[in-house]
């Protein structure tokens, strides 16, 4: 075979074959940890926050390869925004970023979303003074 | 890159001389079986060939004992609705095993709200039916009994004859769905005690688009597929013919090369897990161990911590061809119902891996998939959060558990919000 | 001896670019098209472009809307069936035209059993369907409505765009049975009214092993045959990868040629029933006279004073292939209930020969036929005792009456002892 | 395509495409025409008959491959028979002599049978003194 036939596109194919930010961080400033009832997938994300803004963000999945790619485009997505901007954030951007998943793997973008939004509301429980990120989905994720 | 096809189960390649034999039958002999000139009455002839070479593969009183129809699951079909109906005045119920295909248990879910009743036998641990709880099972209302032969997904053989016997005893019916073993495993249908049996020839070399139902005449069957009178008023539609003609042949070579396809699989099928299992820890064998009790072609593992699909797509990259029954791979996200049945844990079928053998693997196909999962493995458990909370003693293995920190599907639970299905 | 193929209705050969389409998929690109891998992606592909392809053809909104099952009779039994499943909470009343195929009127009877209700709406001496009559059996019970668009026998065009505008002002789902016709005769889906559509590739160079149901997203549908979730879940089964690629190769040729092959088979029609008409007495064509309300492929007539199988055995011998609707020729040794439907009188039933024409016929075919059956005629009308006593006035020629003597039918029901049926 | 192939062994074709005894017999002694109710097949057999011997027999046959088959084998079989012989006559005589029949055709054997049955009944009907043949069949044969 000549060409290679792939189950999701190329830019899911290279996140999961190369993911970006996989990894823990050293004294996170916030650590979400979620997983999705529809399929025992479990996503964590670690941010480092500095001044309102994210200065760096890692990503630890079990799971699909779309929740792989997921987790990989949200970390890249949400580094250098503010705290604040982060909240707004929503699985449709990393979908789009990714350009499409399939329908039935819409969900692991929403772990990913919420994996982060539950990162935000652990470093917010340690700096009670930042608001609570508002919620896109229904989903309810837990931090650890 | 090698490229290693381990995935015989979902179909295999024609061989080449069964190409040759099907291709006259697209342009020259294209006839359809049921006109009753030249083009007509040439093909009956074949067709009638590929009945008594798919009758010889497992040993059918008579050629006219195999119906032809589309495809396995058609032959399952038929089998279940078409028993189920011709003794609806017997009785409504119907005794199945629980790991069945999805095309016998569907059928029979659809029997049910026609007011069917089934009784599901459960399995043990490696996904064998015990042939007491058959027995037990039955009522005065039973109208038939399906056991399929091998499982699909975890490769366990049932004790068929023990069953037959049981079911000549009582003068049930007997169905023995064999499309994941027919080509594989010996079948004598008359010594098993056997009334029905599907088999497709897709998983032995042969084409797709071609289905058998063998039934022998004791059994009474209607068509569930109605319309013209083909197959003696019991399958109605055109015939496939170079898919029948092509699947008998395949059926002849299978039979004539059992045995070597039995020992070339079942030494790679140890090879296989032998190689696996020490260069992975934390990976566990689901269905019986390589040996009587299991069909040669399959291996069923599940590696711990890591989800199944990614490990299947990384194994696509690296030019292995794997199947899985985790849920992320399934249509409908649920985790194969074989797996639910042996109890396995949420987490480790989650992991599942499913690889099956066929004639022209090869040891060093072997050796290189060894290798290369190793590889997968590590490159996936780096980037779960499971590993590392297992490594950091805050989950337990399922596999080998070092009585410290909370299961993986406790933990699954709590981050989901939910219980794991 | 020249040969000439005159049953392009039960089926046609495979074309030469069709059948190198296909070849690829038997051994160097055999996936299931379930798994994930390499193997398995590669034939999504290519059926979702035999989707496309059939789409195209018969004009559907989307590729979506095609879905692939076994053939023909299986396209019509999902149709039928699967669309009075799914509607059974609002009505369990059908509405269908009395000369539909087997694979409709059985799949009837079946439901029927099962408490559903048909309504069979008389057709014409040549065999049409009135719409009016159509909207006249429609209650509020009504869930389907079945017409095929050009019969299997006779060659009759139904109405199908009128049929069409009555469905959709009730709402009621309008089943196209096309076997008979796609890739012979136009057809739009949308413009037409129609929400379910039965074809098969084997009626217009394309392989067997293949049927197409269409059916747009506004008609529900339940599957009926169990198992995985092949087909969005509504026809289980490994697909049959070749016979798809193939078919909708066909469908896209069958498309582009449609225009020629039409112009091509209409003048061979007319040549060939005038040939045979003004050959030989006492011959009466069954069905519309050539033109628009008849498809260009089919003649069916009868010869009077002699049987349909002797006709068919002579053309045979002579290299010319035809069927026949006597009941000889049936497996059921019944006349083909279109005849009867039509009102045609036993006798000429009985006498009945049916000759389809295809794009690889010529005029030097045509002319050859009509020599020889002209011939054949003959032969056996001298060893016929019908043919005998019309000729010494004791019974009487139906076609042609002359007012003496008894019809056949009195007189083959006084020597029998019994009424013909 | 290099073989024949066909619905009929090559006897009952033989008979079929080169029938024997085909026609009538002009002032034949006996003749029967009977009909089979199943598929509406018409059969007439003539006989000349002499000294109680069938001399001459001829049939004409409105049916299929397999019933004009059984007629000139029925005819062929029956000439030169003691009219007593030829009223035991049976189908399965031109069965075996065809070398068979498909079953769902065997009816036409019997067919040629009861053609026979009714030009001796015809006969004896002429010429009372001869004793009713015997009937193996069910089927109701009627002269014409
Ligand atoms: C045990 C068993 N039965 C039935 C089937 C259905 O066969 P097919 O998909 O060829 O129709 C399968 C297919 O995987 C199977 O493994
Ligand atoms: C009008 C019509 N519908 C359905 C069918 C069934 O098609 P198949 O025999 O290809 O399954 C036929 C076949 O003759 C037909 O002519």
């Amino acid at each position: 075979m000549s060409d290679t036939y792939t189950l999701y596109n190329s830019t899911v194919m290279d996140h999961f074959m190369n993911p970006r930010n996989m990894g823990d961080l050293k004294d996170a400033d916030g650590i979400g940890e979620v997983g999705a009832a529809a399929c025992g997938d479990i996503m964590k994300i670690s941010l480092k926050i500095k001044d309102g803004k994210i200065e760096d963000a890692r990503f630890k999945t079990f799971g699909c390869g779309s929740a792989i790619a997921s987790s990989s485009m949200a970390t890249e997505l949400i580094k250098g925004r503010t705290v604040e901007e982060a909240m707004s954030f929503s699985n449709q951007e990393v979908v789009s970023a990714l350009g499409g998943l399939p329908p039935v793997k819409i969900h692991c973008s929403v772990l990913a979303e919420e994996a982060l939004k539950a990162a935000l509301e652990d470093y917010q429980k340690k700096r009670p003074s930042v608001p609570a990120p508002s919620r896109t989905t229904q989903l309810q994720p837990m931090a650890v | 890159m090698r490229h290693v096809f381990l995935d015989h189960q979902s179909t295999t390649p024609v061989l080449p001389e069964v190409f040759e034999a099907m291709r006259p039958y697209f342009i020259e002999i294209f006839g359809n079986p049921s006109s009753l000139h030249q083009h007509g009455l040439r093909v009956r002839d074949a067709i009638a060939n590929a009945r008594s070479q798919f009758a010889a593969l497992i040993n059918a009183e008579s050629a006219d004992d195999i119906l032809f129809v589309s495809g396995g699951t058609e032959a399952v079909n038929l089998a279940v609705k078409g028993v189920a109906y011709a003794n609806q005045r017997k009785g409504n119920h119907i005794v199945v095993s629980e790991t069945e295909h999805p095309s016998v248990l569907s059928s029979l879910e659809f029997l049910e709200k026609q007011g069917f009743v089934t009784s599901k036998v459960k399995v043990n641990p490696i996904g064998w039916t015990d042939p007491a709880e058959i027995r037990a099972a039955i009522t005065d209302k039973t109208t038939l009994i399906c056991v399929h032969y091998a499982n699909h997904d975890i490769g366990t053989i049932q004790s068929i004859a023990e069953i037959g016997t049981i079911a000549t005893e009582k003068g049930i019916p007997f169905f023995v769905d064999a499309v994941a073993s027919a080509g594989w495993l010996p079948i004598d249908v008359q010594t098993m005690g056997i009334s029905l049996l599907s088999l497709t020839p897709h998983r032995f070399y042969g084409p797709k688009g071609v289905g058998v139902l063998y039934r022998n005449r004791r059994a009474r069957l209607v068509g569930v597929q109605h319309g013209g009178v083909q197959e003696g008023g019991r399958r109605a539609g055109t015939e496939n013919v170079p898919s029948i003609v092509g699947g008998g042949l395949a059926a002849e070579i299978a039979l004539r090369e059992m045995p070597i396809r039995i020992a070339h699989t079942a030494k790679l099928q140890k090879r296989l897990w032998d190689g696996l299992k020490n260069s992975i820890p934390y990976i566990k064998l689901n269905g019986p161990e390589p040996g009587p009790q299991r069909i040669s072609t399959n291996l069923n593992i599940s590696t711990e911590f890591i989800e199944g699909e990614g490990q299947l797509l990384l194994c696509d990259m690296n030019g292995i061809a794997v199947a899985s029954g985790s849920s992320c791979v399934s249509k409908s996200l649920k985790i194969s119902h074989v797996l639910a049945a042996i109890g396995l844990d949420h987490a480790l079928a989650q992991g599942n891996i499913i690889m099956t053998l066929g004639k022209d693997n090869t040891e060093e196909d072997v050796d290189y998939v060894v290798e290369s999962f190793q590889k997968i493995v590590q490159k996936l458990r780096g980037m779960s959060p499971m590993w590392d909370e297992f490594e950091r003693g805050i989950i337990d293995s399922v596999i080998k558990p070092a009585g410290r920190g909370k299961s993986f599907s406790e933990h699954a639970a709590a981050v989901s919000g939910k219980a794991a299905h």
